[in-house]
């Protein structure tokens, strides 16, 4: 399954992009993530939460969305 | 995933002090209200080794972000007696001394709005995903931290 | 008895939406502020036995009213880190839905300006000689009470 | 000594007047209120401070000042 996947703030420093797409055929969310640390090894050292369906997800959630966002930590205001 | 409407929180670039002395005019056909709060973020000028920064450029997962304010209004309505509250926040640039974030409540009494503003200020800084980048002099930039 | 130049805090009439637009407009140029926390006090259309509030006529003891303005605002720049404080406060008429209470606190930080503001806020409530009448739609009236 | 008393918001209204003056030779503010009971007996169900140089005072103060202020229940903001 394709997957979009959003980045925001410090992270888009680290892919270089806003979003990007990979190819995705297992169940939770730390597998997705696994894939992201290879293409990305720097997002390894970075804070950040992981939103699927606007809800902030733990690894262990079941991906049930084609779209995933990673966001660092908050800062408006 | 969220079927709701959502009202747009955010405004390009700075609030303008017009736009939060209309806001506030707008309130005096409301004539139980007794007190209002109001916050405001404004932009610091803040320096790091040296550098002085000059405006944050502000982005944020919009839909979220957007729900979590509307997430953020209905808390507070069930928690505290409001007549009413406004929400703002910028999006893009805003320079150093001017506004990014307004936050407005009123109710018929003083406990509750002071009560309700600082509860709605620390759920955004803590709950919105709004990401604040310190764009400094030399047009360098950090990422801001939230405290 | 003192000798220090008390301020005027009181301003003729209701206090202007503009007035305090322009007020927030002239605290761009600080650039050291992070937080502004406003509160408004608005006279309220209160109902008592089926007469409507339609204004609140203030006077106060001036002399000694300004002189504790000046006294709460020493205490709140001892007690709190504020970059800067104004308080206003009507005098005469003002219509339910005016705005007789401006009390604005600016700081690096936004903790500090809840804590300032709520501490002012109360202290004048509490010490300042200062009596609102409110009038009734047929002219009649009672004298207000805090609580 | 001629004392000049000002009265403010509801007293003004047992009063009749925001000001006058009374002829008084006492010491303690205390002994001032005796006279302004006897010149206006429902003053005594009011409640209310007295103010001496801008500061609220209590009747066993000595009178410095030839001026007195009565103030009722304060009600700004």
């Amino acid at each position: 399954m394709q997957i979009k996947i959003k980045y925001f703030g410090m992270l888009t420093e680290i892919t270089n992009c806003q979003e990007g797409t990979i190819d995705f055929s297992g169940i939770y969310i730390s597998e997705l993530l696994e894939i992201l640390y290879v293409k990305y090894p720097s997002l390894k050292n970075k804070e950040f939460q992981v939103a699927q369906n606007q809800q902030l997800v733990s690894g262990k959630t079941k991906l049930n969305s084609n779209e995933i966002v990673l966001l660092p930590p908050f800062s408006g205001g | 995933m969220s079927d709701k409407k959502t009202k747009n929180v955010f405004i390009q670039g700075a609030i303008s002090s017009e736009f939060i002395g209309d806001s506030i005019a707008k309130h005096q056909t409301k004539t139980s209200i007794g007190a209002h709060n109001i916050f405001l973020g404004q932009v610091r000028a803040d320096v790091v080794n040296n550098k002085r920064v000059s405006a944050i450029e502000y982005t944020a997962y919009e839909d979220m972000a957007n729900a979590k304010f509307q997430e953020i209004r209905k808390a507070a309505f069930e928690k505290f007696e409001l007549t009413c509250m406004h929400i703002y926040h910028s999006l893009g640039m805003v320079n150093a001394g001017e506004i990014c974030l307004f936050v407005f409540v009123s109710s018929p009494h003083r406990k509750t709005v002071f009560e309700a503003l600082e509860f709605i200020v620390e759920d955004i800084k803590a709950h919105v995903p709004v990401f604040g980048k310190e764009i400094f002099e030399d047009n360098s930039h950090q990422w801001k931290v939230n405290n």
